[in-house]
């Protein structure tokens, strides 16, 4: 295992000391229970907006945090969901009155960790939502499934939610605004190596060296198929078919892309890989309106990249377009 | 021959070992059909409950049982930590405040750990979980009343074994090796692989 | 080799027109000769900021083209130096009559080429100047070698100098500010992995499992020595005595640091890294001032991290805080 | 015997196919000591320059050698575009508007074209570099004025084949290679080895 780390037990806490040293204009982290926290929270009449996972995933979710976006993060271990009381103490810190809004991503052990979290928080008399992202399109939505996983939509989904909540919308607004970005939101990703957690050491996968798995999870997790490597455009144009005829987007649908490195995907391929995906979605009549390209939603050196489609009104642009200001996402201010 | 709070601490020290000695397969194990911390992040969790123990001396059984519980809640995370916690802390509750607990005790105690896990993760027998070690054991301590606790304990360990090996071929339809469908055949769940090696671990570490 | 492209002849073209689409607003690309220009290119009354270099260092050089910052990249192909046609053609589409700096990595064939081309343009009647950075301590500045090479201080004299540019800094000011950036900027990297360059196939060099190749350049030049792995404390101590011991920096100076990852060592451990880097310069009483953290000159997908240190007065943190709009870097707008 | 603009053509045409040939071995001779581009750059420009001469047919050997230059300047890069680019323009140059080529002439032009090589990179022999094929080149057709313009060519080659691999030994000091210090020594230069490739291609395409 080739890492920049000191020991794999320390590696999340040491990172997090980086990430607060790096930004201390923007956030303060405590540790045990980890959380990250923008430095004026809590804000006076908003909403918290809190989300998390695991780690590795950088910049999500700590990257966001931030004016305009989210109000504190919880980092788990690497690829592994945070514990009930890191999430308690987010929205502790968090806490302004006006209760708070959980978006989790979802995965069993989110699922169930946020979940506790939150009837922990009730129980102390601040009011909490809960908004699960589902937005993969490669796991079958079905009883025999754990559901489909949150994985780049998450990006979108804290972004125009922590813009409305950072304009006063009230918990029950910001849930149903949540809800909107899900029943809205589609992705799709492709890995062609594996990352390597570093507590384990090796692969988290084992791909042949032409082989590419379509439809992979956040966390190496398998997906649709593991099929023969191809070329850029036909493997854009499998992800975009993929996200279009689920939805499904059609002509005339105006939406956000957003084109993902999962980390180990360089600039040059992923602008490359943009540039078609746009192209197939203007030959079907979908209007990329706004769009986002780059590595934000990772599983650590893994190569490969995944799209995210979000059909987007005027609103919904409106809150992509207010202004953030995280270290990961930044603009008008 | 009744369960003390020191046979219980006792078995939670035995569990941090076994789990320690095992991380590297249970990670193995998640690797394969999952997401490779199911090993590492028992660890950490079981180590923190020894330090618990150790730091807080806990005074009956089902004290010591409830420190267990939020101590897997507040280190583990994932999957597990959630569903561990909630086993142990159903126990913890429905052992109330006894001084030592006896067979049908036991039994109880682990009939509402697997119900706990039951009501927190919805999952049935034959999703390719935890619970498919954890209902046979059930099932062999509730007809192991009449026996020493300890004897009582193996019969839940044997059968948990059993319920654990007989997950390979399933498909899993229930946390994050459902996403490989067909694919997750073939493999030892590691939830139930854990399950087996903490009964084992309580039954007296044996294995 | 795993990549997402169509064919190695055409990346860096498939590429720019990704760009191209993706940052409609900021930048727009022509072909033949390859130019990305800010849209609103030339600016009148100020002096155009132009830069470039082989591709595959994105988001350096395009990524940082637009207000505050450059006024065009030329991109060559991948780690090769742009042509003079790329050049001239640059300076065409931006010169608003304040003339054109130049801002060259130094190395031979980037510095053949853009001297090239500014003969050709100062025979068109644009006053150009160049400046060379050459900010690696990996290497021995001796008339034994081509010279120290340019690699991460390139971002922060483009971010300075277009700041100033921005400002309305004439010609000779700007070229005086970026030959004082040159004089107080210093780097170091390190590779844990080789990049493959896709015309190539294959990895640029070979490192054992346990090896890592410190002073390292951003093409895979090979660098000061091959050592064997080991932890983040020695590694960011290493790179940060060679440069602090080199300028030399001193107790009581302020800096700005970078910490760069290479493109494949993920945000997880380049914080970790950036966390150690922060300590031993407290240690050593120097000062940060400001920090930027991320993937910003790469090397494609090569893992590794480089650190950057800038001797910074007053007047360089206002540069450096100046309003910046480009892809890859923004604030204050 | 003299050289024509039809036989300038054609030898650049053969550079194009040497060049093409040799690819791969370039990038990989750059990819030992340098950024693995050489190859690849050298057969951008070449074709670049077939192209040109396809599609602009120059009428004197001067104005064939201008368009290599050019064509090679804006298509090339690196360190070989412009040191190429300015050996043809210096050559070009030289040659002025003259219809043919002798013998005393084509050794001009290539003193002329390795004086411009090391005008624009101030290499010395010994540097490593291109320059330690093209001066034994140059001085092997300084003794050779006597014979016909294709012998001439032919000791130039083969004194530029000798100049590129006593490159082996050597340590770099200009270019990428003079990073790797001592560990350039044991390499071929890939910008001496084109150098041979391309001399060789003039002489006659044999090697
Ligand atoms: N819904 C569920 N009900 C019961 N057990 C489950 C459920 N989901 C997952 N598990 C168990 O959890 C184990 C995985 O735990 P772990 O790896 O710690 O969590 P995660 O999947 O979040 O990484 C599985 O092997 C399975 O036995
Ligand atoms: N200063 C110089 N003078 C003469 N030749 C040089 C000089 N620097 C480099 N070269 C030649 O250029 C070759 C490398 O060319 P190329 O790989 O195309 O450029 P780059 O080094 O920019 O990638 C070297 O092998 C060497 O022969
Ligand atoms: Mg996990
Ligand atoms: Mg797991
Ligand atoms: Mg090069
Ligand atoms: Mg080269």
């Amino acid at each position: 295992m080739k890492k920049i780390i000191n020991d794999p037990a320390t590696v999340v806490a040491e990172a997090l000391h980086g990430l607060a040293v790096a930004h201390p204009e923007r956030l303060r982290v405590t540790t045990d229970p980890a959380v990250i926290v923008r430095t004026d929270a809590p804000v006076a009449g908003k909403v918290a907006v809190i989300s998390g996972g695991g780690s590795g995933h950088e910049p999500l979710h700590g990257g966001f945090v931030g004016s305009g976006m989210l109000d504190a993060a919880c980092p788990g271990a690497v690829f592994t969901s945070p514990t009930p009381d890191q999430v308690q103490a987010a929205v502790t810190a968090t806490d302004a009155g006006a209760g708070a809004l959980l978006l989790v991503k979802n995965y069993t052990g989110d699922v169930l960790n946020f979940e506790t979290a939150a009837e922990l928080a009730e129980a102390t008399g601040t009011p909490v939502r809960s908004v699960l992202i589902d937005d993969d399109v490669a796991v079958a939505d079905s009883t025999f499934t754990a559901g489909r996983r949150g994985v780049g939509g998450t990006l979108l989904l804290e972004k125009i939610v922590g813009a409305a909540a950072e304009r006063g919308t009230d918990l029950d607004g910001c849930a149903r605004l949540a809800a909107s970005v899900v029943a809205g939101v589609r992705s799709m990703g492709v890995a062609l190596t594996a990352p390597t957690v570093p507590h384990v050491g090796e692969p988290s996968f084992t791909l042949g060296a032409d082989e590419m798995e379509i439809g992979i999870g956040i966390h190496g997790e398998p997906g649709r198929a593991r099929v023969p490597l191809e070329d850029a455009d036909r493997l854009v144009a499998r992800l975009v078919d993929a996200i279009v005829s689920d939805l499904p987007f059609v002509a005339g649908d105006r939406v956000i892309l957003f084109t993902n490195s999962m980390g180990g995907t360089p600039l040059l391929e992923l602008y490359l890989a943009h540039g078609i995906a746009e192209r197939l979605l203007a030959e079907r009549g979908i209007e990329v309106a706004r769009r986002l390209v780059g590595p934000y939603v990772t599983s650590l050196e893994m190569q490969g990249m995944s799209l995210t489609l979000l059909r987007a009104d005027d609103q919904l642009l409106d809150l992509w377009d207010a202004p953030v200001c995280t270290p990961a996402l930044r603009w008008g201010m | 021959m009744a369960c003390t709070t020191e046979d219980v601490v006792a078995a939670l020290r035995r569990c941090a070992e076994v789990i320690s000695e095992h991380r590297d397969e249970l990670v193995e194990l998640d690797r394969e059909i999952g997401d490779a911390d199911h090993g590492e992040n028992l660890n950490r969790g079981f180590a923190a409950v020894v330090s618990a123990v150790d730091s807080t001396m806990p005074e009956t059984p089902g004290a010591a049982l409830k420190l267990a519980a939020t101590t897997l809640i507040s280190k583990v995370g994932g999957a597990a930590g959630p569903l561990y916690g909630t086993a142990f802390l159903r126990a913890a509750t429905t052992v109330g405040d006894a001084a030592e607990l006896d067979a049908p005790m036991v039994a109880k105690v682990l009939r509402a750990a697997m119900d706990g896990v039951v009501a927190r993760g919805k999952a049935e027998q034959g999703d390719k979980t935890m619970v498919d070690a954890l209902h046979p054991a059930v099932l062999a301590a509730e007809s192991a009343t009449e026996v020493p606790v300890g004897e009582l304990l193996k019969a839940a360990a044997t059968a948990a074994s059993e319920g654990a090996a007989a997950t390979v071929p399933l498909v899993a339809r229930k946390g994050r090796a459902s996403y490989l469908g067909e694919r997750s055949a073939g493999h030892l769940d590691p939830g139930a692989r854990s399950t087996e090696l903490l009964l084992g671990a309580f039954a007296g570490g044996q294995r």
